[in-house]
């Protein structure tokens, strides 16, 4: 089944021709196909697998991939090709189930949006360029994938285009991105200039065995990391995430689970070599992914918007998982992503359905919804739950790998921030539930109603996804002794294994955090307008996101744009009306003086004649 | 020196004074009404002189009066030459003589006469029979100048183009004279011998061969000599007009070239960087001012003097190759200003104006009037697939191929700036809408239609394919320039 | 009499010709000043044939001619002037200016 | 002239001449007949140029197709057509922009009769120049191309006053044609320099490309006329500091002009610098590479930043042009094959995307009579395909995988690292400032909300307008998905030529 392994982009992205053509005349077919080839795809992955796990017997097959020749020109040859490894069947499972569950759960959810097929179809889109991101067994066809999957989000982001803020965040987060990818592609070039192919595995064969310098294999790292901070909102690009919200649910849901923001989780991830050969672009990647995780966890803790908070929970999640993979921890930072998405996916939904069922957005509105909404709230538990990190929810799992790994690449200091990014995930998830649906029910709320089953069926299988996906952890036949056995870096494969000590600690540190939340959200015990009052000023700055935003749009206000409009000004006013123009004007004023030396006068006539004679005896003369 | 005169060879002369004079004759016969007929006589007649002439005089090759005149290809290409665009300004001129001009008879035969003088010019070997032609040709069209007898502007035209026509004649004959006496010789045979013979050049050459180029740059319209030429263009009746841009220029440069081929060229390194100066000069001066004016006809004055200075090239770098190139470019310049002053002369017949602003609306006016100038006027900035592009190209090949190159940047630098002010004609025609009051169509007679139509295809077939033409003057010009290969290296 | 001599005459009278043309204001004074020059080219040509080339006469036949073209051209000239006296009441040849620039 | 090939070659060169000729004769008021005729003229050139295109033949490709007549043998001149790897896809470029052209210009009512004559001239100059295998003829068809122009722009075109300054049709028309017919004098000294060098060496007055890429100019010759080239080519490519005729004469223009200007016009610049330059003056152009690939460089970058500060749709676009030629003379001066493909597939690629460009916001312009972006908003309710086909052409130019520009823009990319990487950088930087003036365009124009009063009767693009915008959009994707054929050919033109080099 290996070689129809190609149909998993294809068939979405057929979905997308398909609609983004016919759609017009077919609007009642656009669910079905794009929702149909999704579920095609998802089948073809699990036969994928199946394949893998009984190939991989063999234990010296790593990686399967094919390729057909995209461009042949001076030389070399371009090839579009897949790789099939545990790391991308990882995230093809990820992307290929969460894409299909909001597609079903998009069918209700956007029924009333005229522009249902448009929808589905860059959503179709948007999936099939995920998904040939993570096959990509090149960095050529990485990077187209990669900037498939902007622009889809551009598309998705700035759905309701006739709405200003969501025209604003869609082009915000295209352009952050893109900046990002600006060191992205700078670090593809690097490769190939001093390897001269873009395959990924010939590329790190060469890393393996020195081919490349220490500087350059530093200096790509650092570049493509740059990518990924675009991609997974990393500080300094981060800017772009919370806004991003501004799209539909579902939209929110997928960037925010398995597409789009983890595609530079799984960059880093695939490159994994390069960051074993580069201490410090690892320790780069620690610091930036610790750094995002507590400054995001710590907005996440004042902000009111329910998608808003969800958002920062994802910012601290994805550095979360690139501390990890900085740290040198490719299986938890991996393990951790599956989690999450199904985990964030459940919360993104679930708050679609709070917002659908409710209309509110504003957590402060929010309150004892669970009596309106059950199957939501219980749903909206697990993934707060399994996000917040309490065991036995898949959450635990997965962050009790990061700690450790954190703890074993990079030692104490890192392991205490790593458990206090922890307990903050714990506080602001226990935030958002308890606030959303525990509580007293705002009379504004009482025509709240639970959503359709289409939406609740999928948030249910995430559900059960994000409550017993962590038990992959485990080992259970020879063909799978757990993940650490699946997803490793070299050959360094390892079961899981707890450090009780670092668990007890974090599952305390978890537990601890859910109980602040009730006691401040539910039971009242602890007032949180005095300790903002005591921090009035902190609360000020996480509430303004750090004024990054506002720094950013005053440079770009004063200083980008103002340099345009000068440049813009200078063309007109120097280079074209002086400098073309200018020398236009010189020759016709030169025309208008020299007339006057026809006087009209005969005499003037005779002179000129004697002159000329005069001058050109003399020129002759003197040569 | 030959027994016998083959006064024979002489009859296309003879015919076209016999011409004049049967018209001269003629006016007194005829009804003033009935006087249209003179015009049409002169250019048929013309017409069968041409026809007579071609296969009469073709590769024969003659020196009359021991090298006073000669009969040969090139003088043949130029006789011809001259004859038609005499016979085609009798044409154009039927109907403006009709509305604004007295005494038809005496103005065409004039025109005949003139032409008389041009073929002469073509043929002469010698200064003083130069001379003799020119002052012929001069004296004809001094009087045409002043034709328009009531027009202010045509006297004073005709009064500055005497008085300074005199004067350069007295430089040129006083440079003559000087020549004569430095080598001996009038004959331009005997001259390139002397000049072959003695490298130096006295100061009595010198001087004599300044003021031969003063003199003959005043009939040319070279700058600094060239200042009559916008005045007289300006006064002179349209046709005449079209006749002194068109028939003295080729006149002019027949002499010219003969003078410098067969005469000069052993001193050509002397010269030439002379020639190239004024060359640069002219077409850059002629061009600039042409930007600044609003007449129409002045403006085609200035950019003539700006097409000297491309002519000039010709010389200055005279080869075989730049021979060709110059008569080349005569001709598609001949037929270019015929083409242009047809068109305003028709335009000025139906309006009785000539300011470039009156031409607002020509296009929606009269489409084949606006499209007839556009294209000329194009063909004169040297656009292709006019006569102008490809006559330009071929003289400024020929001057690069003899280390003028610098002086082809600036030939081609003015006929930019020539463009400017073309287009500013153009952009009167089509972009500009008409004036009130001033929006009626424009009738075009048929005879100016036609003529019209023919100097623009004609225009058009030499952008398109010159050969033809190129291998007429390249037998022209292998007559003043024996054994040169135009293809191969320079011959010089 | 050596040739420079009339060489120089010839000059002389040239140049005075030249200076009438250019300081003369009526244009008849200037008709004369050009004769004047021609005039000066006679001298210089029959000069040249009589010591340079005493067997052939081209500077006399030279001279003849100029003098028939010159009688011919002030017959002219002066009809012309005349034309213009009659249009605009002047013969100064720098009162016609109309047409310049 | 043998083969069905030549004679197709022949005929597609001359047959928007002829027809050019023959339109002069129709008569003026029969608006739908002389559009139908323009229309057949222009779908019989997209047929010819498809038809060589695909059955071209990659192997010895620089001689193909030949046509070859006497026409001057005393200067040397034949009437030369061949068709190299290069030009294949340029000709196609020029037909189908062409064809879009003429069907845009469905609502020119305003003497339809010399806007079709005057288009068609334009474009048999096009076809000349990519086709010609003469200097003369090259330089021929070249001002035959521009010529045009300015009763185009002139009669046809708009005048808009910008406030603090005013850009009058006129202006605009004038200064395109002598800007560039300034530019064809610099090219014109270099081409009559290497004919007497050539003739000076050979003992041959020859101006066919064949015969003096033959020619061993010396060195000092070769650096000397070069920048003539360079520049003189350089002005039509919009090489900066002369790229400002490009900007204005958008403004002025109409639709189907602008589609022209931008998406062939300025292609005529690029090919001659490849195939006059490199060819002929390969030291020349070794040594000015780092001249070109430096101002290439501040062309994208320095058009970029001007796209970002401009307000009229036109100007954004015109230069946006500009900083995309940069990609194409930073390709060329790379001197490195892969870049050199990737500039003659930009150029193919910025054609067909510059052209839905100026269709789209011809389509805008003609409805709303406005092209402030400042003023313009949301008209993404009322215009929707419009806006979907002005995204693509955006997208597109912002370098967006799956689009042709995309592949070009890599290829220059990687070519330009790998030879000059700091300029590979900075190629990279100028395609994200593209996303932001691009964005910002298509934001402001069609997203937000709609003033519903002022834009009631708004329509959408037509069919006719569709079907262009869809054909254009067509080969975007066509190269963009699979470039694998037309790489194949350009390769097979630029190989020669990058061996000779020596690179």
């Amino acid at each position: 089944m290996m070689e129809w392994a190609w149909l998993i982009p294809a068939m979405p992205a057929i979905a997308f021709f398909f609609l983004a053509t016919a759609g017009r005349c077919l609007p009642n077919w656009s669910a079905i196909a794009a929702t149909g080839t999704m579920a095609v795809a998802f089948i073809v992955f699990w036969f994928v697998l199946a394949d893998w796990f009984s190939m991989s017997a063999l234990p010296e097959v790593k990686a399967f991939g094919f390729s057909f020749d995209w461009i042949k020109a001076g030389g070399s040859t371009f090839t579009w090709g897949m790789v099939i490894d545990p790391i991308s069947l990882v995230m093809v499972g990820l992307v290929t189930a969460a894409a299909l569950g909001i597609q079903i759960y998009t069918w209700s959810y956007m029924s009333h949006e005229p522009r249902f097929t448009w929808f589905f179809a860059v959503h179709s889109l948007f999936a099939a360029a995920m998904l040939a991101l993570v096959l990509a067994d090149n960095l050529l066809l990485l990077y187209i994938a990669w900037e498939l999957v902007g622009i889809c989000s551009y598309l998705l982001i700035g759905f309701f285009y006739d709405r200003r803020p969501a025209a604003e965040a869609a082009k915000k987060a295209f352009i952050t991105t893109r900046i990002g990818d600006v060191g992205l592609l700078i670090g593809i070039l690097l490769l190939f200039a001093k390897t001269g192919t873009f395959e990924l595995s010939a590329i790190f064969t060469m890393v393996e065995n020195g081919g490349i310098s220490e500087t350059v294999i530093t200096a790509a790292a650092v570049l493509l990391f740059l990518g990924a901070i675009g991609k997974s909102a990393q500080f300094p690009l981060h800017v772009w995430l919370p806004d991003a919200m501004e799209g539909p649910t579902p939209v929110s849901a997928l960037v925010h689970s398995a597409t789009m923001v983890v595609a530079g989780v799984y960059l880093v991830a695939r490159m994994f070599p390069f960051y074993e050969h580069s201490e410090s672009a690892a320790l780069m990647v620690t610091l930036i992914g610790a750094f995002t995780a507590v400054g995001a966890a710590a907005i996440a803790l004042v902000v009111t918007d329910i998608k808003r908070i969800l958002a920062y929970s994802t910012l601290t999640d994805l550095g979360f998982m690139l501390f990890a993979l900085g740290a040198g921890g490719l299986t938890a930072g991996m393990f951790h992503l599956l989690i999450h998405g199904f985990s964030k996916a459940i919360l993104f939904l679930g708050a679609g359905s709070i917002s659908h069922g409710s209309g509110q957005t504003d957590i402060r509105q929010m309150g004892g919804l669970w009596r309106k909404m059950p199957i939501t709230a219980v749903i909206f538990g697990i993934g707060a739950l399994s996000l917040g990190g309490v065991p036995p929810f898949g959450g635990f799992f997965s962050k009790d790998e990061v700690i450790t790994a954190v703890f074993d690449g990079r030692g104490w200091g890192f392991m205490a921030i790593a458990l206090l990014i922890g307990f903050m995930k714990a506080l602001y998830m226990g935030r958002v539930f308890f606030a959303v649906f525990l509580g007293k029910l705002k009379p504004e709320n009482e025509h709240a109603h639970e959503s359709s089953m289409v939406m609740l069926a999928p948030m249910l299988v995430f559900a059960l996804l994000a409550l017993f996906g962590g038990f992959l952890a485990l080992s259970y036949t020879d063909g799978y002794q757990g993940f650490g056995y699946f997803v490793f870096e070299g050959t360094h494969q390892h079961p899981f294994h707890l450090n009780k000590g670092i668990a007890i600690g974090s599952i305390a540190l978890a537990v601890s955090g859910f109980i602040l939340a009730w006691m401040a959200y539910v039971q009242g015990s602890l007032k949180t307008e005095p300790i903002i009052k005591r921090f009035s000023g902190v609360h000020r700055v996480l509430i303004n996101k750090y004024y990054v935003d506002e720094v950013y749009q005053w440079v770009i206000d004063k200083v980008v744009l103002v340099f345009g409009r000068f440049i813009a000004f200078f063309d007109r006013a120097f280079i074209n009306d002086i400098g073309i123009n200018g020398t236009g004007s010189i020759v016709t004023t030169t025309g208008r003086f020299m007339r006057y030396v026809q006087s009209g006068k005969l005499y003037t006539y005779a002179m000129g004649m004697i002159v000329g004679f005069l001058g050109l005896a003399l020129a002759w003369w003197v040569s | 020196m030959p027994a016998e005169v083959r006064f024979d060879l002489l009859w296309p002369e003879f015919l076209v004074a016999g011409l004049a004079f049967a018209i001269f004759t003629l006016d007194f016969f005829l009804r003033p009404e009935r006087k249209n007929i003179l015009g049409w006589i002169s250019a048929i007649g013309l017409l069968y002189i041409i026809a007579f002439t071609i296969p009469f005089l073709n590769d024969e090759s003659e020196s009359l009066f021991g090298g006073l005149y000669r009969v040969d290809d090139y003088a043949l290409f130029f006789k011809v030459l001259s004859m038609a665009i005499g016979g085609a300004v009798i044409l154009g001129s039927i109907h403006y003589v009709g509305k604004y001009l007295t005494h038809p008879g005496e103005y065409y035969a004039i025109i005949l006469l003139s032409v008389l003088a041009m073929m002469m010019m073509a043929a002469s070997g010698e200064l003083l029979t130069a001379y003799l032609s020119l002052e012929l040709l001069s004296f004809c069209l001094y009087i045409l100048s002043g034709f328009a007898l009531h027009d202010r502007k045509s006297s004073e035209a005709s009064v500055k183009y005497i008085l300074l026509g005199a004067f350069s004649s007295g430089l040129l004959l006083y440079g003559i004279v000087l020549m004569y006496g430095a080598m001996g010789t009038t004959n331009f045979a005997e001259m390139a011998a002397f000049l072959d013979g003695h490298g130096e050049i006295n100061g009595r050459l010198l001087i004599g061969l300044t003021l031969l180029v003063t003199g003959l740059g005043f009939k040319m319209a070279a700058v600094p000599f060239h200042m009559w030429a916008p005045d007289v263009y300006e006064g002179a009746p349209m046709p005449i007009t079209a006749y002194i841009a068109v028939g003295s220029k080729v006149a002019a440069f027949a002499l010219v070239l003969r003078l410098f081929a067969e005469g000069l060229l052993p001193a050509i390194d002397q010269w030439n960087i002379l020639i190239a100066g004024m060359a640069a000069v002219t077409m850059l001066f002629g061009n600039v001012v042409a930007l600044a004016q609003t007449n129409i006809k002045r403006m085609l004055a200035y950019s003539s003097v700006g097409q000297v200075g491309f002519l000039l090239m010709g010389v200055a770098s005279l080869s075989t190759l730049s021979s060709n190139g110059l008569m080349v470019h005569l001709v598609g310049y001949s037929a270019t200003n015929l083409a242009v002053f047809f068109a305003i002369i028709a335009f000025y017949n139906y309006t009785g104006k000539e300011e470039i602003s009156d031409f607002a609306g020509l296009a929606s006016r009269s489409p084949f009037l606006a499209a007839a100038i556009t294209i000329s006027l194009f063909s004169l900035a040297g656009l292709p697939f006019l006569a102008g592009f490809v006559t330009k190209f071929y003289l400024f090949s020929a001057a690069a191929a003899e280390d003028l190159l610098w002086l082809a940047g600036v030939a081609m630098v003015a006929s930019l700036i020539s463009l400017y002010y073309y287009l500013k004609v153009a952009r009167q025609m089509y972009i500009s809408p008409a004036t009130e009051g001033e929006d009626s169509t424009i009738k075009v007679p048929a005879l100016l239609y036609g003529l019209v139509g023919v100097m623009v295809i004609i225009v058009i077939l030499i952008g398109l394919y010159p050969e033809p033409l190129v291998n007429l003057i390249e037998d022209a010009t292998a007559v003043i320039l024996p054994g040169g290969d135009a293809s191969a290296l320079s011959l010089r | 009499m050596e040739l420079y001599h009339v060489e120089l005459l010839s000059a002389a009278l040239f140049a005075i010709g030249i200076y009438g043309v250019l300081a003369r204001r009526n244009s008849v004074l200037i008709l004369i000043s050009i004769e004047l020059m021609l005039n000066a080219v006679n001298i210089n040509a029959v000069a040249y044939s009589a010591f340079l080339d005493p067997g052939r006469l081209v500077g006399q036949v030279i001279t003849i001619f100029v003098i028939t073209v010159a009688a011919a051209e002030v017959g002219l000239a002066m009809a012309i002037i005349l034309r213009l006296y009659r249009t605009m009441s002047t013969a100064n040849a720098d009162e016609a200016d109309s047409m310049k620039w | 002239m043998n083969g069905l090939e030549s004679v197709l070659l022949f005929s597609l060169v001359v047959t928007p001449f002829l027809g050019a000729a023959v339109l002069a004769f129709f008569p003026a008021d029969n608006h739908k007949l002389i559009h139908w005729y323009t229309r057949i003229i222009a779908a019989s050139g997209l047929a010819i140029a498809a038809y060589l295109f695909i059955t071209f033949d990659t192997g010895d490709s620089l001689n193909k197709y030949i046509v070859d007549f006497d026409w001057l043998p005393s200067l040397g001149i034949r009437f030369t057509l061949g068709l190299s790897g290069i030009t294949v896809p340029l000709v196609l470029l020029n037909a189908i922009i062409f064809f879009g052209g003429v069907l845009i210009s469905w609502n020119v009512d305003h003497r339809p009769k010399d806007f079709f004559v005057w288009l068609m001239l334009l474009v048999a100059g096009v076809y000349g120049v990519f086709a010609s295998r003469d200097l003369f003829f090259l330089f021929f068809f070249y001002e035959l191309a521009v010529v045009p122009m300015y009763l185009l722009v002139g009669v046809w075109g708009s005048s808009t006053d910008f406030g603090t300054f005013l850009r009058t049709k006129e202006y605009g028309a004038m200064k395109v044609m002598l800007v560039l017919v300034a530019g064809s004098v610099l090219v014109w000294i270099a081409i009559l320099a290497m004919w007497v060098e050539a003739r000076e060496i050979t003992g041959i007055a020859d101006f066919g490309m064949a015969g003096l890429s033959q020619v061993e100019f010396s060195e000092g010759f070769q650096k000397t006329y070069y920048p003539f080239l360079m520049i003189g080519f350089g002005i039509l490519a919009g090489l900066w500091p002369f790229h400002t005729w490009s900007p204005d004469g958008h403004v002025a223009a109409p639709t189907a002009v602008s589609m022209l200007h931008a998406g062939v016009l300025m292609k005529l610049g690029a090919f001659g610098i490849l195939a006059v330059g490199m060819v002929l003056l390969p030291d020349g152009a070794r040594f000015w590479a780092p001249l070109l690939i430096g101002l290439g460089t501040v062309n994208v970058i320095y058009g970029a930043i001007s796209a970002m500060g401009q307000k009229d749709l036109k100007y954004i676009i015109g230069y946006s042009s500009v900083s995309h030629m940069g990609y194409v003379l930073m390709g060329l001066g790379a001197l490195d094959t892969l870049a050199v493909d990737g500039a003659v597939l930009q150029m193919f690629s910025h054609g067909i995307m510059t052209a839905l460009f100026f269709a789209m916001v011809g389509v805008i312009y003609q409805r709303t009579h406005i092209r402030d972006i400042t003023i313009l908003a949301g008209l993404g309710k009322k215009m929707g395909i419009t806006g979907v086909f002005l995204a693509v052409a955006g997208l597109t130019s912002l370098g967006l995988p799956g689009f042709s520009s995309f592949v070009a823009e890599i290829m220059i990319f990687i070519g330009t690292y790998r030879t000059y990487p700091v300029v590979g950088v900075l190629a990279v930087v100028g395609a994200a400032i593209t996303a932001v003036y691009i964005l910002r365009m298509l934001g402001a124009v069609f997203f937000g909300p709609i003033d519903e009063n002022k834009w009631k009767d708004l329509t959408d693009a037509n069919k006719t307008e569709t079907g262009v915008a869809a054909l254009l959009t067509g080969f975007l994707l066509l190269w963009g998905l699979y470039p694998f054929r037309i790489v194949e050919i350009i390769d097979s033109g630029v190989v020669p030529i990058m061996e000779r080099l020596g690179s």
